[in-house]
C-alpha cells in the first residue's frame, strides 16, 4: 500500500531561525499517528506548512501520491487533506446543522448555488442529521453555536471533518481547552472515525495519545527525534531529555 | 388617456377656487450653507418690493413660500418645486439661484400650469426649456460680451479664459471668446476648473505660463471667487501687470469687504451696481437694506428678486388672479418699466430681460468702503447667448 | 524647468498641509487602532478657535494658534473619555459609525455657533508678503507651512521613537495587556496620545486654513482626503504618512495644473493604484 | 423537495413580511397623496440600502462607496432615456445591468484589500466616478445634471405625471419583487456561505470554498439592486444629478442601514423609512440641526443598540417568545 500522506525533508526558517528542519514522515490508509513534542517544538508550524497556510523553505508534501507542495490551502482541502483547529473556528451565529449541511453541500459541489434553498436540500440535511447523531449533537443541532458548550463545539469540528470525507485528517489538539469531564466523549468520537481514514493527531494529553495512536512521532526544536511505537517513547533517552531537560539524567 | 383629463380638470378647479383669496408664490433658493448670503438677498428683494407695493393685487393677497437648496442640486430642486406645486398649490414658481436647479424644474411648468420667474440663474438655455419661463436677472452672455470689447479697446490682444466648469461658466467662456475674437483679439487658452476647487495657485501658474496679457475669469460668487481673486494677488499676477476681466459676479458688493485691497481697480461689466445713481435705486437700496439688516450685504440677486416680484404682480393683474400660465406670460411680453438698475423690458421673443450693461471699476469711497463705480453704459443689451445657441 | 519648480513648491506646500493635519490621524489609527473619521472635525474646531481669537478678539497669530491647539485638546478630552474609550478594540465598522456621528454633531454645532459663512484667519503681515524664490513669487505663508510640516515630522518622530513615553506608547499599542502588566498605565498613555493627535489636527487646521478654508462642511469635505492619505501611507508610520502626503499632494497639484478640468480624478486614481499594489499602505505596519 | 415543517414556517413568515410591506406601501399611497414624489425617493433609497446590506450585513465587507452602484444605474437609465429608450421597465433593466457591471468592477478592486484600505478603496471609487461624471458633462450633463428625460407611460397606460402616482406604485412593485428575490438569495446555499464569510473566513477556506468568487457574485447582485434603485429615481424625478454618485449618499445609506440593523433585510427598510421621514421633517426646519441629530442618533446606536433597531426588535421578539416558551413549559 503506497503512503496516502508523505512529508519529505520539510523545512521552514524565519530568517535565521530554523523552526522546522528536515521533517520526514509517512502515513498509510487508516493509520493513527500522533505528533507530540514540548511547547515551541514547531508542531503548529508543521500543520500550517502541510495545510498550505505558509510556504515551506524546502521539502515536499504528497497526498495520495500527488505532489501538493505548490497547491494553495483551498485546493489541498478539496484534494482531501482536512484539519480541525486548536481554537475552534466556527460561525457563532449559525447552528451545528447549518455547519454540517454547508460542508456536505461543498463536498457535493452545491455549496454556492443561488437558485436553491439551503434548508431545502433534504439529501444534505439527512446526512447531516446522521453525522450529528453519531456525535451526540442532535439536541443542540438547531441552537446557535455561540450558545453551546465548548466541548460540543470541539465535537462539531470533528463532525465537520467527518462530513468532508477526507483522505487525511489532521487533529490539532482535539482535547485542548475541553473540561476533563467531556474528554471521554471526544475520545468516543475519535474511536468512531472511519477505519480507512489516515489520522495525524497533534496533542499534549499523553493518555489520549497512548490510547489513540498506533505510532508516535516526537518533535523537538523543529527536528524529529523519535518515530516508533507508543510503548517505546517513554524509554527513549532523547525524548526524555527533550521533555524533562536536564532532570532526565538525574532520575536515570 | 383618462389620467390626463383628470389632471387638467383638477388644475382648472384649483385655479377658479383660488380666485378671490390667497395667491401663493413658491421661491426656491440657497437659504443655508455656503451661499446663504445670496438667498438672503432674494428675500430682501422680495420683502422690499412687497413693503413698497403692499402684499395685495386687486382683491387677492400674495403669500410667499420659501424652500431651501444649499447648493446646486437638480434632483432636490425638482422634488421641492413639485412639492410646492402639488402640496402647497403655488400658482407662481420663482427664485432659482443656480442654473441646474432652474433647468430641473422647467418640465413641471406646463403640466402644473405655473409660470416660472427666474431671479438669478444666468445660463441662456433656461428660457428655451419651456414657454412659461420669464427671467428678470441677467445672462452670462449678456454681461460678458461687453467686457470683451472693453478689453480689446484697452489694448489687450492675448487673453486666457479661466472659468468654473458648470453651465454659467461655459456660457461666460463662449460669450467672451465670441466677443473678443470678433473684436480681433486672441484667446490663447481656455481652462475649466471644477466647481469645488479651492487652491488656485496651480491655475495662477498656468496663467503666467500662457503668456497672456489679461485673464478673463468666471466663478460662482462667494467663497470660490474670494479664493481666486486673493490667489491672483498673492501669486504676484496683479503686480506683474496681468489685466483682470470678468463679469460683475466676481466683484459683487457683498464680497468687497472680504476682498478689500485685492479688488481695487478691477474692471467688470454688469447689469447692476448698488451705487447706481437713480431715484428708483435709492428707494430700493433703502428698503432692501432695511430688510437685510446689514446694508453692506446687499448685492445683485436682490434686484433680480425685486424686479421678479414686479413681473409676478403684473401677471396676477393680467389674469385677475386666475391660474393661467399662458395668459400670464403673454401679458408680460414687451412689458417695460424703470427698474432700480435702469430702464428694462421683457423681450417678447426670448422672455428674457433687456437692460443696460455698465462698465464699472472697483473704487474706494471716502469712508474707506469699496464700491463698483459705473464708468460707461452699454444701452439696451439683449441676450447674445440665444442667437449663438440657435 | 521654471514651471516644474513652481509646481513643486505648490505640491510641497499642499503636501505639508495634508501631512500636518493627517499625521495626528495616523497616530490614532496606527498606534491606537482607532479609525477616527472625526479627525477633520478637530482640525476644524482648531480653525474656528483661531479665527475667533485672531479676528474677533484681535489677538496675535501665535497666541491664536496656541489657543486653538490647547482649546481643541480641552474639548477633546471629555469626548475621548466618554465616547472614544467605548470603541477601543471594537470592529472597524463600529468605530467608523461612532466617529461619523461625532463629525456630524461637530458640524451641526459649529454652524449653530459660528454660522454658515467662511471664517478667515488673519495672518500677520510678515506671513502675507510675497517672497520671491527667483523663479517665482510665493506667499510667505506657504514657506511657513512647509517649515511647520518639517518641524512636526521631526518632533513627532523624536517623541515616538526616542522618548520614554514613546516606548510606552508603542508597547501599549502592540500589546495593551502586556504593557499594563509591566506597569504602564495604558489609560493615561491613550489619553495623552489622543491629545497629541488632536493637538496636531488643530495645529494643522489653523496653519492650513489658507489652503483648506474653515467652514462648517470642512469636517465632511476633507474627512475623505485625510483618511485616504493616512491609509495610503500606512497607518501608524510617520515616514509612510509623509511619503503619501507628498506623493498624493504632488499628483493632485500637478493634475490640477495640467488638466484642471479633471479635478480630483487623478488623485483618487492614484489612491486606488497605491492601495491595490500596497494593500497595507506604503509603509504600513504589518497588521 | 418536500417542505420540512420549519421550511414551510419560514416561507409563511416571508409571505407575511411581503404582505406587511405592501400594506405599509399602500397606506402611504392613501395617507400622503401629495408626497408621492418623496415616497418614491424613499423606495429608491431603500433599494440602495438593501443592496448595501447584502455586502455589509451578509458578507461583512464595510463599504462607503455604494453611491457608485446607485449612480451608475441612475446615469445609465437617464442617458438611455434621453437617447430614445423610454420604456420604464427596459430602463430599470438597463439600470440594473449598469449597476451589475459597476458591482463587478468595484468588487474586483475592493476585494484586493481588507479592513481600512478596503474601506478607502470604496470611497476612492465613488469619488472617481463622481469626477468622471462631472468631466463627461457632454453625456452626463455634469454639474448641471442630466435632464430632458420623458419616460413613456408604464405598460403604455400609466403616465409618469406630476402627482407621481404611477411612479410610486411602479416603485412599490419593484421593491416587493426585489425584496422577495433577495429573501430567496439570502436563504440559498450561496447566501449561507456569504454569512459564513462574515463570521469566519478561515473556516470557509477550511471547508474548501474560495471566498473571492462568492464575494464578487454578491457584489454583482448588490450592484444590480442598487442600479435599479438609481434607475427608479431617474425615472421618477426625470433628473440625474452628481449627488446620486457621491460620498454623502453612500455614508447616508450606511447610517440608515445601521439604524435599521445590519444583516436583516427588514432592518434596511426600517432604517430607510425612519431616517428619511425624520430628515424630511427636521431638515426642512434647519439642515444643520438635522446633522447634529443624525450624529447624536449614530452615537446612541453604537453605544446602546449596536444591532440597530431591527436587531433590538429581534432580541425583543426572542425574549418575548423565550419567556412565553419557558413560562409555557
Amino acid at each position: 500500500m503506497s503512503a496516502v500522506f508523505e512529508v519529505s525533508h520539510l523545512s521552514k526558517a524565519f530568517g535565521g531561525l530554523k523552526v522546522n528542519s528536515d521533517i520526514s514522515l509517512a502515513m498509510n490508509e487508516g493509520e493513527r499517528l500522533a505528533l507530540i513534542g514540548p511547547n515551541g517544538a514547531g508542531k503548529t508550524t508543521f500543520v500550517n506548512l502541510v495545510t498550505g497556510r505558509i510556504p515551506p523553505s524546502a521539502g515536499s508534501v504528497h497526498l495520495a501520491g500527488e505532489d501538493i507542495t505548490s497547491l494553495g490551502a483551498v485546493k489541498r482541502v478539496r484534494r482531501g487533506l482536512v484539519r480541525t483547529f486548536q481554537v475552534t473556528r466556527l460561525f457563532p451565529d449559525m447552528t451545528p446543522e447549518e455547519h454540517v449541511v454547508m460542508t456536505i453541500l461543498q463536498r457535493l459541489g452545491r455549496a454556492t448555488r443561488i437558485l436553491a434553498r439551503f434548508h431545502g436540500d433534504s439529501a444534505a440535511t439527512d446526512e447531516a442529521a446522521e453525522i450529528l447523531a453519531t456525535l451526540g449533537l442532535t439536541e443542540v443541532a438547531r441552537r446557535k453555536v455561540a450558545t453551546i458548550a465548548y466541548g460540543q463545539q470541539r465535537l462539531l469540528e470533528i463532525a465537520i471533518s467527518l462530513a468532508q470525507r477526507p483522505k487525511v485528517l489532521l487533529l490539532d489538539e482535539p482535547a485542548a481547552g475541553v473540561p476533563s469531564s467531556d474528554t471521554p466523549r471526544i475520545e468516543e468520537a475519535l474511536a468512531r472515525l472511519p477505519a480507512s481514514l489516515a489520522v495525524l493527531m497533534i496533542e499534549h494529553d499523553m493518555d489520549l495519545v497512548f490510547r489513540f495512536a498506533k505510532r508516535v512521532v516526537v518533535l523537538a526544536a523543529g527536528e524529529v527525534i523519535f518515530q516508533g511505537l507508543p510503548a517505546e517513547v517513554a524509554k527513549d533517552p532523547k525524548v526524555r531529555e527533550a521533555y524533562l531537560g536536564s532532570y532526565a539524567h538525574a532520575g536515570g | 388617456m383618462k389620467h390626463v383629463a383628470i389632471a387638467a380638470l383638477a388644475a382648472v378647479l384649483m385655479g377658479s377656487a383660488a380666485h378671490a383669496d390667497v395667491i401663493k408664490v413658491g421661491v426656491v433658493g440657497p437659504f443655508s450653507g455656503p451661499f446663504a448670503l445670496q438667498g438672503k438677498n432674494f428675500k430682501a428683494g422680495i420683502d422690499a418690493y412687497m413693503a413698497l407695493n403692499g402684499n395685495t393685487v386687486g382683491d387677492d393677497t400674495i403669500e410667499v413660500i420659501y424652500r431651501d437648496i444649499p447648493t446646486a442640486d437638480p434632483a432636490q430642486s425638482k422634488a421641492l418645486s413639485q412639492e410646492l406645486v402639488v402640496k402647497e398649490g403655488v400658482q407662481y414658481l420663482a427664485g432659482f439661484y443656480f442654473t441646474p436647479d432652474a433647468m430641473a424644474a422647467t418640465p413641471l411648468l406646463e403640466q402644473a400650469n405655473v409660470p416660472m420667474v427666474v431671479m438669478n440663474a444666468a445660463t441662456s438655455a433656461i428660457v428655451t426649456k419651456s414657454p412659461y419661463v420669464v427671467r428678470t436677472s441677467f445672462t452670462t452672455w449678456q454681461t460678458s460680451t461687453p467686457i470683451a470689447k472693453v478689453a480689446f479697446d484697452g489694448g489687450t490682444k492675448k487673453v486666457i479664459s479661466v472659468v468654473s466648469d458648470y453651465g454659467p461658466g461655459v456660457d461666460a467662456e463662449a460669450a467672451f471668446k465670441a466677443g473678443f475674437e470678433a473684436a480681433g483679439g486672441e484667446i490663447v487658452e481656455a481652462i475649466r476648473m471644477p466647481l469645488q476647487t479651492n487652491d488656485f495657485s496651480p491655475i495662477m501658474q498656468r496663467i503666467k505660463d500662457s503668456g497672456a496679457e489679461g485673464v478673463f475669469a468666471f466663478l460662482p460668487s462667494g467663497p470660490t471667487t474670494l479664493g481666486f481673486v486673493k490667489a491672483f494677488n498673492e501669486n504676484g499676477l496683479k503686480a506683474g501687470g496681468i489685466k483682470f476681466f470678468a463679469p460683475g459676479d466676481l466683484t459683487q458688493e457683498s464680497d468687497l469687504p472680504a476682498l478689500g485691497e485685492a479688488a481695487l481697480g478691477l474692471t467688470t461689466t454688469f447689469h447692476y451696481a448698488v451705487s447706481h445713481d437713480s431715484a428708483e435705486n435709492k428707494t430700493f437700496v433703502e428698503a432692501a437694506g432695511k430688510a437685510l439688516g446689514n446694508p453692506a450685504e446687499l448685492s445683485f440677486p436682490a434686484v433680480g428678486a425685486y424686479d421678479g416680484m414686479h413681473v409676478i404682480y403684473k401677471m396676477i393683474e393680467a389674469t385677475g388672479g386666475a391660474q393661467d400660465a399662458a395668459k400670464a406670460v403673454e401679458a408680460v411680453k414687451g412689458l417695460s418699466w424703470e427698474s432700480p438698475r435702469g430702464p428694462v423690458s421683457i423681450d417678447p421673443a426670448s422672455r428674457h430681460i433687456t437692460q443696460n450693461i455698465y462698465l464699472r471699476e472697483v473704487a474706494k469711497a471716502d469712508d474707506g468702503t469699496y464700491y463698483n463705480k459705473e464708468v460707461q453704459t452699454f444701452e439696451k443689451q439683449g441676450d447674445p447667448g440665444l442667437a449663438a445657441a440657435k | 524647468m521654471q514651471t516644474v519648480f513652481s509646481i513643486g513648491v505648490d505640491a510641497l506646500a499642499y503636501g505639508m498641509v495634508l501631512f500636518v493635519i493627517s499625521i495626528g490621524l495616523s497616530v490614532t489609527m496606527g498606534l491606537m487602532r482607532v479609525v477616527n473619521l472625526a479627525h477633520g472635525a478637530f482640525a476644524m474646531i482648531g480653525g474656528y478657535i483661531a479665527s475667533y481669537a485672531a479676528r474677533d478678539l484681535g489677538l496675535a497669530y501665535a497666541v491664536a494658534v496656541m489657543l486653538a491647539v490647547f482649546g481643541t485638546i480641552l474639548i477633546a478630552i471629555p469626548v475621548e473619555r466618554l465616547l472614544y474609550r467605548r470603541v477601543y478594540g471594537q470592529p472597524e465598522l463600529t468605530q467608523v459609525l461612532m466617529t461619523i456621528g461625532i463629525t456630524f454633531c461637530v458640524i451641526g454645532i459649529a454652524n449653530y455657533v459660528f454660522g454658515p459663512t467662511l471664517k478667515t484667519i488673519p495672518t500677520p503681515e510678515s506671513l502675507r508678503a510675497p517672497v520671491s524664490l527667483g523663479f517665482r513669487t510665493v506667499s510667505a505663508h506657504r514657506l511657513f507651512v512647509i517649515a511647520c510640516g518639517a518641524a512636526v515630522a521631526l518632533g513627532l518622530w523624536y517623541f515616538i521613537e526616542r522618548t520614554a513615553f514613546g516606548v510606552k506608547l508603542r508597547a501599549s499599542v502592540d500589546n495593551a495587556a502586556m504593557a499594563a502588566a509591566l506597569g504602564v498605565k495604558t489609560e493615561v498613555v491613550y489619553a495623552v496620545s489622543f491629545a497629541v493627535a488632536v493637538g496636531l489636527a488643530a495645529f494643522g487646521g489653523v496653519v492650513g486654513a489658507e489652503l483648506l478654508p474653515i467652514e462648517p462642511y470642512y469636517a465632511l469635505r476633507y474627512m475623505v482626503t485625510f483618511l485616504v492619505v493616512v491609509s495610503v501611507g500606512g497607518a501608524g508610520s510617520i515616514p509612510g504618512a509623509l511619503a503619501a502626503c507628498l506623493l498624493l499632494g504632488a499628483i493632485d497639484v500637478t493634475a490640477r495644473y495640467l488638466v484642471p478640468d479633471f479635478g480630483n480624478f487623478f488623485f483618487y486614481l492614484a489612491v486606488i493604484l497605491v492601495v491595490c499594489v500596497f494593500p497595507r499602505g506604503l509603509m504600513g505596519r504589518a497588521q | 423537495m418536500p417542505m420540512t415543517a420549519s421550511a414551510s414556517r419560514t416561507v409563511g413568515r416571508d409571505l407575511l413580511g411581503l404582505a406587511l410591506i405592501a400594506l405599509v406601501g399602500l397606506a402611504g399611497y392613501w395617507l400622503f397623496p401629495d408626497n408621492l414624489a418623496f415616497l418614491t425617493r424613499v423606495i429608491s433609497v431603500a433599494l440602495l440600502v438593501l443592496s448595501l446590506d447584502l455586502i455589509v450585513g451578509y458578507c461583512g465587507v464595510a463599504s462607503l462607496g455604494q453611491g457608485a452602484l446607485y449612480g451608475a444605474g441612475a446615469y445609465a437609465a437617464g442617458i438611455a432615456c434621453v437617447h430614445g429608450i423610454t420604456d420604464p421597465v427596459l430602463l430599470i433593466l438597463i439600470g440594473a445591468g449598469a449597476g451589475a457591471i459597476m458591482g463587478l468592477l468595484m468588487g474586483a478592486i475592493m476585494l484586493r484589500a481588507h479592513g481600512l484600505p478596503q474601506l478607502v478603496l470604496s470611497i476612492a471609487i465613488v469619488q472617481l466616478l463622481h469626477e468622471a461624471a462631472n468631466k463627461a458633462s457632454s453625456i452626463t450633463g455634469g454639474s448641471d445634471g442630466l435632464s430632458g428625460m420623458s419616460p413613456a407611460p408604464l405598460f403604455g397606460v400609466f403616465e409618469f405625471d406630476l402627482w407621481g402616482r404611477s411612479a410610486y406604485l411602479f416603485g412599490l412593485g419593484l421593491l416587493l419583487i426585489v425584496f422577495a428575490v433577495l429573501r430567496f438569495v439570502t436563504r440559498s446555499p450561496f447566501g449561507m456561505v456569504c454569512r459564513g464569510l462574515k463570521e469566519d473566513p478561515l473556516r470557509i477556506s477550511a471547508l474548501g470554498i474560495y471566498a473571492f468568487p462568492v464575494l464578487l457574485k454578491m457584489f454583482v447582485i448588490s450592484g444590480t439592486v442598487a442600479g435599479m434603485g438609481g434607475a427608479l429615481a431617474a425615472i421618477a424625478t426625470q433628473v440625474v444629478g452628481l449627488d446620486s454618485v457621491s460620498f454623502e449618499v453612500s455614508a447616508n445609506a450606511l447610517v440608515m442601514l445601521v439604524l435599521g440593523g445590519i444583516g436583516h433585510l427588514y432592518g434596511a427598510l426600517i432604517g430607510t423609512v425612519i431616517f428619511m421621514a425624520l430628515e424630511h421633517v427636521v431638515a426642512a426646519i434647519n439642515p444643520f440641526h438635522w446633522m447634529t441629530l443624525v450624529g447624536a442618533v449614530l452615537i446612541a446606536i453604537v453605544l446602546f443598540a449596536p444591532r440597530g433597531l431591527s436587531g433590538t426588535l429581534d432580541e425583543l421578539a426572542r425574549m418575548l417568545t423565550r419567556d412565553r416558551w419557558r413560562a409555557g413549559r
